[in-house]
């Protein structure tokens, strides 16, 4: 075996020097950076487009709206024919209390369920209830809104007689019910990334499975958990087709939920698919509203990412 | 499509009537607006299909004025709309280099309607339509409209505040006063049906084909004692609330695009038909047949 | 291979079996396993398994990787259950009653049999939360005696001067030497009667093994100790006996200078000399 | 010197297992709810649109008459919706996820790229409708086409795309990579023969969970001006088209009650469409499982 | 601790400082380090290190954990470069180049250099395509010749036998030893010149470490290899020099047997005697 090694030894060497120093594959070394740099920048300019794009026709919106009116104003209505106003308060107050509901609705429920499967349930539950969930989160936002208008508010209604046909409590429900899983989902990820060992130190003093997730596992997931949850109401405010659909179109500045509301996605769409003439203060008026919402959930976004940095674990 | 002989039977024998399709064209048509308007193009293009497979006609429901916004943009032929082209539309057509055109298409009857327990407010003139639906800081109740009707609080159901809809009922009916603030507003109609057939207190208004579509929930409201009826509203005895539907087609397009030329010539042709089908009311046939007229001077 | 019920009553009679007669004085039986089988599925991986630990002793447990040793160990306390597929039998009586009785709850083994690992594994929190998690969940609420607590387990483990200016500093800001003995004083919070620790150096420099080394020499004074090494030295530095384990099985288990020199089995003194592992 | 009273440890031991029962049952109702909601969910859209589900639902375009309304244009422009949708954000968000696991190095440009994509996670999918609008529709000169839209939802998609790909490459060992590299090979060598193939369950996974949700979105498209009402089906990738869940808001919003359970009928059809994608996900990722 | 620049045309001369001189014939030098220093960040991991492996010989590093062993052989064939906080001065010379140089193309001299890891780490791929990478990447398609490759690759690494039969099932179907000896094979399959092993029998049972204990015997007929291990016995039974590191740096380097039996150097022998590590 040796001497034949030895003897080929040489060969396989040679065959590798002859095939090095080929261009191509350097050439691709050396562009596939450059090319891979570019996907990545696409990100930064879809993002530098969209503030584009609304930044244009926002301005052209405070041309004819002072910009304290708008962000100080307690009544948007624009359609009044004698006098519109655009007091965005209103609509970020509607907007509010739909994420509100729904943050009440899915934080507790999706951190249970992520607790659920995180600590209880066995692999192969854990992976039988995952994608179900995943269904749940998959469901399009219309269905959702079908399903909010003529089932959850009928049966809320039962319950609370006062309540409209639009209002805010049932799509803050059903909100809740889309953006669980993503709760559901993320918490446990970073609840299972907790490692075993520490999990395992506890249990070997004595803790039961509860002191263990609220007491151990839950702290150590925290900074996973809140993100996840800021996400997720962030995908609150954005969410668009069951507000519009089950929340109503009258934005109101009070704390009532039994009552028509309006977001501001909810805005955009009625206004985007309506009637609204073109080159009108209310065509402008979709873009500063658009503009407001992106900066809401950017700052969402940020805090988010603020908290899963500050106060990541380290283990 | 499978549109088959049955399917023509269905369609009251449209494809029959027309006789443009004898050369086979190609091409492409694209239009927007209106959701009112919409069931009456979907009607057309479903039948025109039929008579030209090879034509692909899109159409869009972004709303009379998310439509016109495309229009303006350049980026559709035509344009339905629920209401007559508005002067800061026109200014940007005029920028943007578009002429064009408007056919009316058909009427829709704006349609009062209360709850069929309802049995004391089923005739109701102009002058107590404002007082009901004009916003005066009070909350209302039946009585407060006429002392011998109920005590009870009004429910308001109105289509949302940026249809073409609801701009015609406040335009005539209130002369443009804000309109009951406690009113629900939904861009779906079918939610405006749902809440006066559930509520004995309600009223609510909307287009006549939603009140076709649900005659056994809703009791419609005569105003001035003229109900609302395909024969009232075609011979503009159902006023004010009758409002005609518009399509407005891009003048370079009808000349350059045979096959749109071909398309809004089967529109008017076939409009009135189409929109009896689908619950609006057709227009006078004078009026197609200067729409025709039209039509043929701007090939 | 050792086979007595009742080693509390025992007196010091010589026998050819049991060994640790020899001993003067014999103490009490804390942990007695009698014929212990365990599988992960159809893995076999501790093969009728007998061995008497006593208290107040430090015994060792050694062997190639894979051997089991720390599954025997986890399944002291119960905490091999936590891997799904393991099924047992055969008897493990600690102080008198079978721990593998379904009605023995594993909660409260294991405040009594204490355990420590081999990655040091502190909770994400303070130094002090660290110690007093054990206290806490067993009722114990008292500021004042938390506190005690606290310093009592850290000095028990050599490391309260090291860390008692920063008790409210993360855990996992320490060395792995000070976190590893933060888990032992975590551990001595609770008072167990016995500890068991997997290779607790293994992860560890010298100067904080031989630290660990020391603690365990004192701890045996309250606590009987059953410790996993690899490193064959420590066990003779440290233990009172040794067992060797092999394939699942015990190889041999003794008095620790008689295992290391004059091993009865070939293949423990194989080990012994580096011939495998 | 004992601080720990057995008697009392072993008093409170009941009552701790008792709270580990109660709480037991109560994640496990928890987790039962958002199933049973799901569950009714589901038996309401299939009692109203089972009976409207037949062939000629598949076969027909739209129409005015809720017995021949069918699906055929909204199926067949949603499928190749996807087909622009998944090469271009798979892509893109797999280049960017190599660029910043292989390539990046830890600075401030690469954590603001970073930043950017999880902000643009967050931004409403309406907001990208209108960019789109702008860019791609007015600026690139594209049309309401399939390609328009399919590149707006692909740039919706795209921070989800990446975000999974990092973490599916992330997770292949560092030690596969050495390996590699150990033999002599180049970078680009060990990202394609290595890293890739070992990331690519993971980042179909993420991948075809992040398309099912550009199959469901509506709002982007309704601000694009996609239309709804159309009788051919889509010739190329600059065609006109329309989708599934337009169409389904389209039949919901009509007054003939038989549209709502045509709506029904749609809602089944894209619910089998996620349900599909979704399954092939999981199948994957349960075939693939990590075996490092 | 040694310096001889070219150890190559050096002949016997007994020297204190340069033992293995004491050989009768001197053989050939491949790598050469010289003054090497290397730091992680600001962490001095490896302080002047002066060192000359020779041909067709097994050197053993030896060391406490964290003593810079792996750091050491990974700075051979430049694998220390992954970490970008790595910064290094001093010489490396493989076959009289400076590979440090940057000039030197890393991707040549790890063709030259091959190395092979502490936990077996084949590719998720078919047994051929993991022995087939090093070829196929270095541009060698021709299937005739890849199945000559493949097999006496395997044969070399002692495992053929075992797998002849299931060439194209998943390498992680193997056990950890026949994995390990894949990885071997792997290595083995681009004839690199010298074989780096960062403790390579550090995750595998007792028979699979004899098996790779033994290839590593037959495989120095042809490679020069260095072999890092915390297994002393296995240091003093394969290696023909032994380096002992400590806290980065070269405590003693010499003949394994004068290591082993008369280390000069005191931490030598604490260490060899297991007081620490
Ligand atoms: N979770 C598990 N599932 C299946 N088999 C297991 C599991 N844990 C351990 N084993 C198997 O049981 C045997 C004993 O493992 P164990 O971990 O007890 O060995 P060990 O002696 O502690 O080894 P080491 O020195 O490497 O820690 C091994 O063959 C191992 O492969
Ligand atoms: N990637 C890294 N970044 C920073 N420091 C490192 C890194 N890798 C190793 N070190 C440090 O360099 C020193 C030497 O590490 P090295 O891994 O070479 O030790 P070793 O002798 O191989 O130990 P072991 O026996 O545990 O493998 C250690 O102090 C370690 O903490
Ligand atoms: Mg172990
Ligand atoms: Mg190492
Ligand atoms: O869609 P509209 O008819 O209300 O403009």
């Amino acid at each position: 075996m040796a001497s034949q090694g030895l003897e080929k030894k040489h060969s396989i060497q040679d065959m590798i020097a002859q095939s090095r120093n080929k261009k191509g594959k350097k050439f691709i070394e050396k562009c596939m950076p450059i090319i891979l740099v570019i996907t990545a920048l696409i990100s930064v300019l879809t993002t530098i487009g969209i503030v584009m794009t609304l930044i244009f026709e926002t301005f052209e919106f405070f041309q004819r709206v002072s910009i304290t009116d708008y962000l100080f104003g307690t009544e948007w209505l624009p359609f009044s024919g004698s006098e519109p106003l655009y007091g965005v308060l209103p609509l970020i107050l509607g907007t509010l209390k739909v994420s509100v509901i729904a943050a009440c609705v899915a934080v507790p429920l999706g951190i249970a369920v992520a607790i659920y499967l995180s600590e209880y349930a066995s692999d192969k539950t854990r992976r039988i209830i995952k994608p179900i969930l995943e269904v749940l989160a998959g469901v399009p936002t219309i269905v959702y809104g079908f399903f909010a208008l003529t089932f959850v508010t009928p049966i809320l209604q039962e319950l609370i007689p006062s309540l409209k046909i639009f209002n805010a409590l049932s799509p803050g429900i059903v909100v809740g019910i889309m953006i669980l899983p993503m709760i559901a989902s993320l918490s446990e990820d970073a609840m299972s990334s907790v490692p075993n060992s520490i999990r395992e130190g506890a249990l070997a003093l004595g803790a039961t499975k509860l002191e263990v997730s609220l007491k151990v596992v839950l702290p150590a997931a925290l900074s996973g958990i809140i993100a996840s949850v800021v996400l997720a109401v962030s995908r609150a405010i954005g969410e668009t087709m069951i507000v519009s659909l089950a929340g109503g179109a009258t934005p109101t500045f009070d704390m009532n939920v039994t009552g028509s509301i309006q977001t501001m996605t909810a805005y955009i769409v009625q206004v985007s698919s309506g009637d609204a003439g073109y080159g009108t203060t209310i065509y402008y008026s979709i873009y500063a509203v658009g503009f407001t919402l992106f900066v809401f959930t950017l700052l969402m976004n940020l805090l988010a990412q603020f908290i899963s940095k500050r106060f990541r674990e380290e283990y | 499509g499978s549109e088959t002989d049955e399917d023509a039977t269905n369609a009251n024998d449209a494809t029959e009537t027309a006789e443009s399709g004898d050369a086979q064209l190609t091409g492409t048509v694209s239009g927007d607006g209106s959701s009112t308007v919409s069931p009456i193009t979907e009607a057309l293009v479903e039948e025109y299909a039929g008579v030209q497979p090879d034509v692909q006609v899109s159409v869009g429901v972004s709303g009379t004025g998310g439509g016109f916004e495309k229009f303006i943009a350049g980026e559709t032929d035509f344009s339905n709309a629920s209401r007559p082209i508005k002067d800061e539309e026109k200014a940007e057509l005029e920028k943007a280099g578009i002429d064009y055109t408007e056919f009316q298409v058909a009427f829709d009857g704006l349609t009062v309607v209360v709850n069929p327990e309802n049995d004391w407010a089923a005739e109701l003139t102009v002058d107590q339509l404002k007082k009901l639906w004009i916003e005066d800081g009070t909350t209302k109740k039946w009585s407060d409209i006429d002392p011998s009707w109920p005590d009870e609080e009004i429910v308001f159901y109105s289509p949302g505040t940026d249809s073409g809809t609801y701009d015609y009922f406040d335009e005539v009916i209130l002369d443009g006063a804000d309109l009951e603030n406690a009113a629900t507003l939904s861009e779906d109609d079918n939610v405006l049906v749902q809440g006066v057939a559930s509520d004995k207190n309600a009223i609510g208004f909307f287009g006549y084909a939603y009140y076709l579509e649900n005659k056994d929930k809703l009791t419609a409201v005569t105003v001035d004692g003229v109900a609302p009826t395909n024969e009232t509203i075609e011979s503009g005895e159902y006023t004010p609330l009758s409002r005609p539907l518009f399509v407005y087609a891009k003048n370079s397009a009808l000349k350059e695009n045979e096959a749109f030329y071909d398309f809004m010539k089967y529109t008017l042709e076939n409009a009135g038909e189409m929109a009896e089908a689908v619950g609006y009311v057709k227009l006078p046939d004078e009026k197609y047949d200067e729409g025709l007229k039209a039509l043929e001077g701007l090939k | 291979m050792i086979k007595n019920e009742k080693a509390k009553a025992t007196i010091k009679t010589p026998s050819p079996m049991t060994s640790e007669h020899i001993q003067t004085v014999e103490k009490n039986t804390v942990v007695q396993t009698k014929g212990f089988n365990l599988w992960y599925g159809d893995h076999h991986a501790l093969k009728d398994i007998n061995l008497d630990i006593k208290e107040n002793e430090v015994t060792a447990i050694i062997g190639p990787s894979g051997c089991g040793k720390s599954t025997y160990i986890k399944a002291l306390n119960r905490m091999v259950e936590l891997v799904p597929i393991v099924k047992t039998n055969g008897e493990i009586n600690y102080r008198g009653r079978n721990i593998l009785d379904p009605s023995y709850e594993v909660e409260e083994l294991r405040t009594k049999v204490g355990m420590v690992f081999q990655k040091p594994n502190p909770f994400p929190k303070s130094i002090y939360d660290n110690i007093a998690y054990g206290p806490r969940i067993h009722g114990i609420k008292n500021k004042k005696i938390l506190d005690e607590i606290v310093e009592k387990s850290l000095r028990g483990a050599a490391i309260w001067d090291e860390v008692k200016d920063r008790l409210n500093q993360n855990a996992y800001g320490l060395s792995g030497g000070q976190q590893q003995r933060i888990c032992i004083a975590r551990c001595l919070a609770i008072e167990p009667d016995v500890i068991l620790m997997d290779e607790p150096t293994s992860a560890l420099d010298p100067i904080s093994t031989l630290k660990v080394e020391e603690l365990v020499q004192e701890l045996k004074d309250n606590y009987s100790i059953i410790i996993v090494t690899h490193n064959m030295q420590q066990a003779a530095r440290i233990s009172d006996k040794t067992a060797f384990f092999l394939n699942g099985e015990v190889v041999e288990f003794d008095q620790t200078d008689k295992i290391f020199s004059t091993p009865r089995d070939k293949r423990t003194e194989d080990y012994i000399s580096g011939r495998f592992g | 010197m004992k601080y720990i009273d057995n008697t009392d440890v072993m008093k409170r031991m009941k009552s701790r297992l008792k709270m580990n029962k109660v709480w037991k049952s109560i994640f496990l109702i928890a987790t039962g709810l958002a199933l049973l909601t799901l569950v009714i969910l589901l038996a309401r859209i299939i009692t109203q649109g089972a009976g409207y589900l037949n062939w000629d639902f598949f076969n027909n375009f739209g129409s005015r008459f809720p017995e021949k309304a069918g699906i055929k244009a909204a199926l067949i422009g949603s499928v190749y919706l996807m087909l622009v949708i998944a090469p271009v954000s798979i892509i893109l968000g797999v280049g960017t996820a190599i660029y910043l696991e292989e390539y990046a190095k830890k600075n401030k440009f690469t954590s603001f790229i970073q930043m950017n994509i999880s902000n643009l996670a967050g931004v409403p999918s309406i907001v990208f409708g209108l960019l789109g609008l702008t860019i791609f529709v007015r600026m690139f000169l594209l049309g309401k086409s399939i390609l328009a839209a399919g590149f707006t939802m692909s740039l919706l998609i795209l921070p989800v795309i990446i975000v999974a790909a990092q973490e599916a490459i992330r997770a292949v060992p560092k030690e596969q990579r050495e390996a590699s590299y150990g033999m002599g090979a180049t970078k680009w060598q060990t990202i394609t023969r290595v890293v890739l193939p070992a990331a690519v369950p993971g980042i179909l996974t993420g991948s075809i969970l992040a398309l099912s949700r550009a199959v469901g979105e509506t709002a982007p498209l309704v601000v694009l001006g996609i239309p709804v009402i159309l009788q051919f089906l889509p010739d190329g990738l600059l065609s006109q088209f329309t989708t599934l869940p337009l169409q389904i808001y389209d039949w919901a919003k009509r007054p003939q009650e038989e549209f709502q359970f045509v709506a029904a009928a749609g809602i089944i059809v894209l619910m089998i469409f996620l349900i599909l994608m979704n399954s092939i996900a999981i199948m994957i990722r349960n075939k693939f499982q990590k075996r490092y």
